[in-house]
């Protein structure tokens, strides 16, 4: 069977998760690979959190927030921004490409936008293939964060 | 009856068996209802019955209700120690740092076997090259584990060394049949020094020059030395150092920063991960300290948080 | 209500009925759930209005996708049912039986004690102008057709191509001023004041688009006067948009390609022409005649550019009507942030007549107690929404529910048809409480949309309202999977096993209120803070009003007129009057604040006065300390006895100078100390004032020679009728660049010897001059940074107060209950200072108007076992929110401490904290990774 | 003032400056009747891609 990587996406409330709804209003289609977790400002994901589904076997992992500017929190995407070069020191640490990992900003309108990028994830991610760290079995689950 | 007790340190200093000999005057309070039935660092208690006495091939060590074991896996032997201690041990403590995440030996880990042989033992100017050691030292394993990697551990005494304080409590609360009290906060628990935020801060250096402090004052007096812009470890690092009741955290006592040899403040929680991730998210750019991994993992690198480089693609 | 008319006003100020005509939308709104299967089967398609006719929609439609409210409606006019009762293919698709032909007209009747008149604006047509040719050449478009062009959400999905051939477009160009300070073609002679922003900001979003495009703006004034306009307007240069300040004359068709070309004179003098494959008409703003005919039916008067009538005091009062207030493009051609501000200003002033009979005719809804299922274990409810077919005709809805059935801790599951159905909410009712659930799933569509609804459900049903997850299975599920039924039901399994996890862990959260203090603090005792604080006095509140100085009035003591010429003396001294005998008012004057604790509703500031420091309560506080003129460093200013600012100008020429009185010749200068490198802003005002001034002198003398040296003339909405006039009374415009700024030579004590580069003689051009007018800049007040330290305000790069959002929060502050009025934000004449701080008064009365406020339960919460006091996240709380506080008890150990009031549960302590110590509700770390956790199970 | 008042504004027009009155009103504790001529309220503003300067998104 061909590698279906799993991605999971931190999206924003505000802004990224908007504009997924708004994919799905204009019935806009997109790999069905994604799955988000919803939070209120990508300022709250704690990069351990992005640790934790790499160690849980995620393929990609994505943060999506507002564009720089437009933060419903003044400056949380800013916080997220700062923290992406945390994660990008643990990738490099574990050994995992630094594409298994990607933080965007989107805002509510730009559905487009937002199907563009988990598109251009689902497919580098493929490219990349199985995340080394994906347990084969639920027992064989590594801690990685 | 008193109560069995078997100690073992693996790749370790022997500072833990001294921690334990620090308990001092507790220690002799103590002694009656314990009896030390292997501790071969303290007592020349061999395990391979060298006396004549044993089987040559067999470990022997005596069944006991608490097993202490000090250092990590680095060797079969160790390995093969430790699994001996499980065995026979009912409760299990791993004491110190080393046993518990790895501590300084597990700095190895992020360089492969291989690697290492390469650069320390034939690479290096004062030896003279040979071929690697293939007898009469038992086998690396691949790389230092911490002890629950490899077996259950029932009691972590993190520490560099551990303070007698809580070596003390472990064993006081198991005579008791009670949980131990240890400490579960971080170092900054115990820190008396004056916090007021970090957002000021731009950049963090390395302990070279000396935090700023009025030695005519107390240690309360003196501004928190990561908000002086010293890489203090102590928001990620367990607290215990300053033992049941000290003035302040062993190093702090001594105006130097936290190096985190304590471990982890959660027990799966990732020093390096965690500091990089509180100097980020209060603006401070990472990529300005140097070292990253060596310096903020020095004694958390086992569980695979210390690898080797991969091979570049 | 929606497509709804008035008819005709009756009655008076205090009690005006309505009547009212609703038009039929044909869909009822109840049943309709939007999900479009109506619009997919109707056959008729029709231009898009929304996308300026760019695009298509159908006969029965929803104006885009993100309207409220979105609800259907069948256009008559194009409906084929309606038209000649065939069709019905909509009846046939909608899934909820939504569609109803029979619906009529109705007329309604109100009563109510004010109206505010918003009914916007129309963008001008440049169809049937010649010049332009806009209806001749395909590739000549409006700005607002760029816009669809522009947006991901219009008809080439954000990309620029050609309409005549759809092939990319490589050059650009903008006419300024199309339909604007044109009284010819257009028969506008005010200026629409929001085009030149408009152009630079397309300008500047089509080069992102397109990197390599070559865009040019043709103007006559750029008027970039608003808040950071300047600043953007320097960024487009920087980006290599190109500015070319000349009118255009002619458009003709390029010789090869389609293009457009153009001629034109350059400010050099040279005639040139280029051709552009796109040109688009910057057009301005005007009133709709939907808007002239309501102003008829409300008796409101408009003036001659088709606007309401008002006053320069009571700038949302429409003139001679009371009782009716207006706001937005109507009051003027006006801008976002100015269209907000008014539109508060105006709910100020609409209300203040009846604050009498507040809350008479509010109510506020009842639930039943709450259940307490601390300590239950969690018995999760399932619920899974067909959405008619939009769910259920992609994903396996059956398969879902038994897959969900299976999962851990769930002890219910059902399917049904619409979930947020008025019916189903009390059958979700019933079944929660008859299987004693005590956590919901709601796997359906968004909660962005739905889960309000759902969360009063789970209220009415006695469960608190945070133990809900929604799994969006439509719009992040079977919408956008459409092909792929089989993933998209695996993906519905995974984000309700997601959501199952995370739901047994959530933990009822109680409200969170506060009490409010009923009172107001007002620093600055300038207009602003004058008509701030007289509003909310009148709407009976106590204010405290502090003043630096000893005397109220602020800069407009040095004002003698507004724009229009009405007098600024007597009304200033009157509200003066009327804030000094107000009962509710306590003016502290030389006196300023310093110190505050507290948060909306609850501050604790402390006034520093003659007689020592005494400290107040308040709910609200406004900031309105004012600016001053800029002292320039250049001119011969404080060196030569005949150079003035515009305000000392001012005075000496109301007290009858000599200098000028007896005065010949006159020279204003322009931007002195604004649009500078170092003042990177306009000072907005100057260019009116000057103007205005120049006209006075005219028309006492009209044999003196009047010169104003300018880089732009920015008399911006109607106040170009004041630059018309100028010019008509021989005024003399000489334009100058920044780089060649006028030189003066200052050796003679009785005469200025200017000396400007004349561009239409193409030589340097002396004047001697009787008196030098420096239109000077008008920069913050140093009391700005400090109140931004004491209550933790942010400053700008010029150090003027931020508002919380440039466009649509203008007045208020990230800190809620903290509002900013008048030059303390930015330089502003008289009649948007007044405005501003009713609007400042209208935010702030949305506070005091509540006794208790609710808060957000999402906040962040210390976990005190965890928390060790390392400050960390103290810095990282963008709200202030955090702070380090000793345990009671234990001298010396501190742990932070969360002002629930101040967080607005962000999480970005959450994220910094390395051992779990803060925690957002309904987000938690521990929360957050079981969905991670199920996601990848 | 003797003659009786209403407690409720009407707000004539959806778009953003409609809005804005309205909710300060619903909000200052009078009931108000927002009035607009079209099938949706969002006016003018709803219309445009991105406002200046942060290009904020006008949705």
């Amino acid at each position: 069977m061909a590698f279906e990587p799993k991605i999971l996406a931190f999206s924003c409330n505000w802004c990224s998760y908007a504009a997924a709804d708004l994919a799905g209003a204009s019935r806009m289609q997109y790999p069905a690979n994604l799955r988000i977790v919803r939070v209120m400002c990508s300022g709250m994901v704690h990069p351990n959190l992005v640790m934790e589904a790499f160690s849980k076997g995620a393929d990609g992992v994505m943060v999506l927030g507002c564009h720089p500017g437009e933060c419903h929190y003044l400056d949380g995407n800013i916080k997220a921004q700062a923290r992406l070069a945390v994660v990008e020191e643990m990738l490099d640490a574990y050994g995992l490409e630094p594409e298994r990992f990607r933080l965007a900003w989107c805002s509510s309108a730009e559905a487009e936008r937002f199907v563009e990028v988990v598109t251009e994830m689902t497919e580098a991610v493929r490219g990349l293939g199985p995340n080394p760290f994906r347990p084969t079995r639920p027992e064989d689950a590594q801690e990685v964060a | 009856m008193a109560l069995r007790v078997a100690e073992e340190g693996l790749s370790s200093c022997s500072g833990c068996e001294v921690a334990i000999l620090n308990l001092g005057e507790r220690l002799l309070a103590l002694a009656p209802q314990l009896d030390f039935v292997h501790m071969p660092l303290l007592m020349d208690h061999k395990y391979f019955g060298q006396l004549g006495d044993g089987d040559l091939k067999r470990l022997e060590i005596p069944q006991a209700e608490l097993g202490l074991v000090s250092g990590g896996v680095r060797n079969q032997e160790h390995l093969e120690v430790l699994q001996a201690m499980r065995a026979n041990c009912g409760t299990l403590v791993a004491l110190g740092t080393c046993a518990t995440h790895g501590g300084i030996p597990a700095l190895i880990n992020g360089l492969a076997n291989a690697e290492l042989m390469e650069r320390y033992y034939r690479g290096c100017e004062t030896n003279d090259p040979a071929p690697d050691p293939t007898e009469t030292v038992p086998p690396f394993l691949e790389r230092v584990y911490a002890l629950d990697e490899k077996v259950k551990v029932d009691i972590y005494l993190p520490g560099c060394p551990p303070h007698p304080d809580h070596i003390a409590e472990a064993v006081l609360a198991f005579l008791e049949g009670r949980e131990p009290a240890l400490p579960h906060k971080s170092v900054c628990d115990a820190c008396p020094t004056v916090r007021q935020g970090k957002g000021q801060l731009k950049s963090v250096r390395r302990f070279l020059q000396n935090a700023q402090y009025d030695p005519a004052k107390p240690i309360a007096d003196m501004r928190c030395l990561l908000e002086q812009g010293l890489l203090c470890m102590g928001p990620v690092t367990r607290a215990g150092c300053s033992g049941a009741d000290g003035e302040a955290p062993r190093c702090l006592k001594a105006r130097v920063p936290c190096r985190g040899c304590y471990g982890p403040v959660r027990q799966n929680g990732n020093q390096m991960l965690d500091m990089l991730n509180a100097l980020a998210s209060n603006g401070i750019d990472i990529k300005t300290l140097p070292d990253r991994a060596g310096g903020l993992l020095r004694f958390s690198g086992a569980h695979g948080r210390l690898r080797p480089r991969p091979a570049a693609k | 209500m929606t497509l709804t008319e008035v008819r005709e006003v009756s009655g008076q100020a205090g009690d005006f009925t309505v009547r009212l005509l609703e038009h039929p939308r044909y869909v009822d709104m109840d049943k309709c759930i939007a999900c479009g299967e109506c619009a997919r089967k109707c056959p008729k398609k029709v231009d898009d209005e929304y996308n300026q006719g760019l695009g298509k929609r159908k006969a029965i439609y929803v104006k885009y996708p993100q309207a409220v409210p979105l609800k259907y409606q069948i256009d008559p006019e194009n409906c084929i049912y309606l038209k000649n009762r065939k069709c019905g293919a909509c009846v046939q698709a909608c899934p909820a039986g939504a569609i109803d032909f029979n619906q009529k007209p109705r007329e309604k009747t109100v009563r109510v004690g004010s109206m505010i008149l918003t009914p916007g604006l129309k963008p001008f047509d440049p169809a049937g102008i010649r010049t332009w040719g806009y209806d001749v050449f395909p590739n000549v478009i409006t700005s607002l057709e760029l816009e669809r062009y522009l947006s991901v959400s219009g008809p080439t999905e954000g990309r620029l191509a050609r309409p005549s051939d759809g092939r990319p477009v490589k050059r650009m160009a903008f006419l300024q001023c199309v339909g604007s300070r044109d009284l010819n073609k257009a028969g506008h002679g005010y200026c629409s004041g929001v085009c030149c922003m408009y152009a630079l900001k397309e300008a500047m979003i089509a080069k992102d688009h397109e990197p390599d495009l070559d865009v040019s703006i043709f103007f006559v004034d750029m008027r970039t006067h608003g808040k950071d306009f300047e600043r953007y307007y320097n960024r487009a240069k920087e980006a290599g948009v190109k500015f070319r300040r000349c009118r255009v004359h002619s458009l003709e068709p390029a010789e090869q390609n389609g293009g457009v070309y153009l001629r034109y004179i350059t400010d050099r003098g040279k005639q040139v022409g280029a051709e552009y494959d796109l040109v688009v008409l910057s057009v301005g703003l005007e009133t709709p005649p939907s808007a002239a005919e309501l102003a008829g039916r409300c008796k409101v008067g408009l003036n001659q550019n088709l606007f309401a009538e008002r006053g320069g005091f009571q700038p949302v009062q429409a003139k001679g009507r009371p009782g009716m207030f207006v706001s937005g493009a109507f009051a003027g051609p006006h801008d976002i942030p100015q269209s907000v501000t008014e539109a508060s200003a105006a709910a100020a002033a609409a209300s203040l007549p009846l604050a009498r009979v507040r809350h008479s005719l509010t109510r506020e809804k009842r639930f039943p107690p709450e259940r307490d299922v601390r300590g239950e274990e969690p018995r999760v409810g399932v619920f899974v929404c067909h959405c008619g077919n939009n769910i259920a005709g992609v994903i396996d809805v059956e398969e879902l529910a038994a897959y969900a059935a299976k999962l851990p801790k769930v002890a219910h599951v059902e399917r049904n048809l619409f979930t947020c159905s008025q019916d189903t909410q009390e059958l979700l009712k019933k079944t929660i409480q008859e299987q004693s659930l005590n956590r919901i799933v709601v796997a359906a569509c968004t909660p962005r949309t739905h889960e309000p609804l759902f969360k009063e459900t789970l209220k009415a049903s006695g469960l608190n309202e945070n133990l809900l997850d929604m799994a969006n299975i439509r719009n992040q599920g079977s919408w956008v999977h459409q092909a792929e039924p089989e993933k998209a039901t695996e993906k519905a399994k995974d984000l309700v096993r997601m959501s199952v996890a995370k739901v047994a862990l959530l933990t009822p959260a109680p409200p969170l209120t506060v009490e409010v203090k009923q009172s107001a603090l007002v620093v600055g005792g300038g207009l602003a803070g004058l008509v701030s604080a007289h509003g909310l006095a009148e709407m009976g509140y106590p204010v405290h009003l502090v003043e630096l100085t000893s005397r109220l009035g602020g800069s407009a003591l040095h004002l003698y007129q507004t724009w229009r010429g009405e007098p600024v003396e007597g009304k200033l001294d009157s509200i003066i009057r009327k804030v000094t005998s107000h009962p509710l008012i306590t003016v502290h004057l030389n006196s300023k604040v310093s110190g505050a604790e507290g948060f909306v509703g609850n501050f604790l500031s402390t006034i520093q006065g003659p007689q020592g420091e005494t400290q107040v309560e308040h709910g609200v506080g406004i900031m309105a300390v004012g600016g001053r003129a800029h002292k320039p460093g250049e001119y011969g200013y404080g060196e030569h006895r005949r150079v003035f600012t515009a305000l000392e100008f001012d005075k000496l020429h109301t007290l009858g100078d000599s200098r000028v009185r007896g005065g010949k010749t006159f020279v204003f200068i322009q931007c002195v100390g604004s649009r500078e490198p170092e003042r990177p802003y306009c000072s907005r005002v100057c260019c009116t004032h000057s103007v205005q001034a120049a006209i006075e002198l005219k028309e006492q003398d009209p044999t003196r020679k009047v010169f104003i040296l300018y880089r732009d003339i920015r008399t911006y909405g109607q106040r170009e009728e004041v630059y018309r006039r100028a010019r008509e009374a021989g005024v003399v415009f000489i334009n100058y660049d920044m780089h060649e700024k006028p030189r003066l030579r200052l050796d003679n004590p009785d005469m200025v010897e200017v000396l400007v580069w004349d561009h239409v003689l193409h030589e340097p051009f002396r004047i001697p001059t009787d008196v030098l007018i420096l239109a000077t800049a008008i920069v913050p007040n140093d009391l700005n940074k400090e109140l931004a330290r004491i209550y933790k305000l942010p400053v700008d790069a010029d150090g003027f107060l931020q508002e919380a959002h440039a466009k649509l929060r203008p007045v208020d502050f990230a800190t809620d209950g903290l509002f900013l009025a008048g030059l303390a934000h930015y330089p502003k004449p008289v009649e948007e200072t007044v405005t501003q701080a009713q609007a400042a008064m209208a935010r702030a009365a949305t506070v005091l108007a509540k006794t208790r406020i609710d808060l957000d339960s999402i906040k962040a919460r210390v976990i005190e076992e965890r928390c060790d006091g390392c400050a960390l996240c103290v810095d990282v709380c963008p709200y202030h929110a955090i702070t380090l506080e000793e345990v009671q008890g234990e001298p010396g150990r501190k742990l932070v401490r969360i002002e629930a009031a101040k967080c607005k549960g962000c999480g970005c302590c959450q994220a910094t904290c390395p051992k779990l110590g803060v925690e957002v509700a309904g987000f938690t770390y521990e929360q957050l990774a079981s969905q991670v956790a199920a996601a990848l199970a | 003032m003797s003659q009786e008042m209403i407690g409720a504004v009407m707000v004539v027009g959806g778009g953003i400056a409609g809005m804005q009155a309205a909710l300060d009103l619903a909000d200052g504790g009078y009931y108000v009747y927002l009035v607009e001529r079209s099938g949706a309220i969002g006016g003018a503003m709803a219309q445009l891609d991105k406002t200046f300067p942060t290009n904020d998104c006008s949705m």
